[in-house]
């Protein structure tokens, strides 16, 4: 069911290195933003990072988030290195 | 790509990501035309310039994120209107190709005194560096390298919590 | 009447006491001409704004001392530059009658970091608040009255110490 | 002697109330800025005020100073409300 899936967006850094813009995932129940992380990490190659050594930050529905935050169906999840604006 | 993002009273707040330049003495006037209580405007102008990161620098690359950029910015400039006495504030943040020397980002914030101009405009300024959804790439003849977040920009915006 | 105070390096510190009014976006090029390391330019501008001492005030009067009101500020510039990374510094203080909402002084600032450019910038303005001999007259339909100091310019000033 | 005087000047809300600009005073050995406060309020009239409670600043050779700083042949020494520009 496309209904239940989530969207997926890397930016910067991750996103180059990981070749992906944009992914869509199906959603799961009790699911957490760290769970994404976890799950996309699994991968291999490139997309171990995510859950290495250096940081990545999560918004979810554009707004900060921390790893314990739930994911749900519908929502755009987003993960990038710490930001260097201004 | 130019974004305008107008929050609560219109022309109170104006916030741009856009590619292009922008002039900053018509910001300022702006900033100005905002009543008889008006005393005090502070701007702050960012350039571009090598972070030290990599040698022989000619500009950088600013990618963002659509969206999340403009509402992270609007609640940075609500905070500093709640801690501040703020009559107006614009914020223009640039995306894409920037040379060396090439303006990157404007705060601007006029008030009825100065030490809330000064302080909103440097807050706004703080909180934009380790918030707001921008990630700069420095470009050089040797090749092209993501800048890493500042230690020093993280202490800068933990100390007005 | 208007003065121009060079001193050490020429273009680095320009002070201008002036009847004239200013262009605060001619200002801010004339800052942001300075070089490759320069990264942040800090400005702030005071507008004629009602002390709050009298009532329907129109306009201000402002004196000065010439020559001691040079010194001061560039002695203010020094001790900036001293505290601070300064690549350029401008100063303007209006003088004579000014109506309400016109512009009466410009302090701007030129650094490679934004913290020294807003430090610098603030404490050129505190400074001179509280130890330039300018004196401001608020003048009304019902005649005129000498704008007595703030303490809270005193106290801002002295935090800097 | 014209060589032995000095000038005294006034600003602001003390000019107006003084109605006087510029003084040439006679230069005594060992004065100081206060004495000068002194000799002047001694005169009675708007000229008391330069002791009285309102603060009044000095300025000699351009240069602030406090009251007990000695001035001399040549001086200029100014007395004025505080600053209140910016």
């Amino acid at each position: 069911m496309t209904d239940q899936t989530l969207t997926v967006r890397f930016f910067a850094r991750l996103r180059e290195e990981l070749g992906t813009e944009q992914l869509t995932l199906p959603a799961e129940k009790d699911q957490t933003a760290g769970d994404l992380l976890a799950l996309l990490a699994s991968r291999g190659g490139a997309w171990t990072q995510l859950q290495g050594s250096q940081p990545v930050m999560i918004a979810i529905n554009q707004a900060m988030a921390k790893p314990g935050a739930s994911v749900k169906a519908g929502d755009e999840v987003a993960f990038f290195p710490p930001v260097t604006g201004g | 790509m130019k974004w305008l993002f107008f929050h609560r009273s219109p022309g109170v707040e104006m916030i741009s990501i856009q590619t292009e330049d922008f002039d900053t003495g018509a910001e300022y006037s702006a900033l100005r035309d905002s009543g008889a209580g008006t005393g005090a405007i502070a701007t702050f102008t960012g350039l571009v310039r090598d972070s030290g990161d990599m040698q022989g620098v000619s500009g950088l690359f600013l990618e963002h994120y659509p969206g999340m950029t403009e509402q992270v910015i609007s609640g940075i400039v609500e905070e500093a209107s709640r801690r501040w006495d703020v009559r107006k504030a614009r914020v223009i943040h640039r995306v894409g190709r920037l040379l060396l020397q090439e303006q990157i980002v404007f705060v601007g914030v006029c008030s009825a005194h100065r030490g809330d101009a000064f302080a909103a405009c440097e807050f706004i300024m703080d909180a934009l560096k380790t918030s707001a959804p921008f990630w700069k790439k420095e470009l050089s003849d040797n090749g092209e390298h993501w800048v890493e977040q500042k230690a020093s920009d993280l202490a800068r915006g933990a100390a007005w919590k």
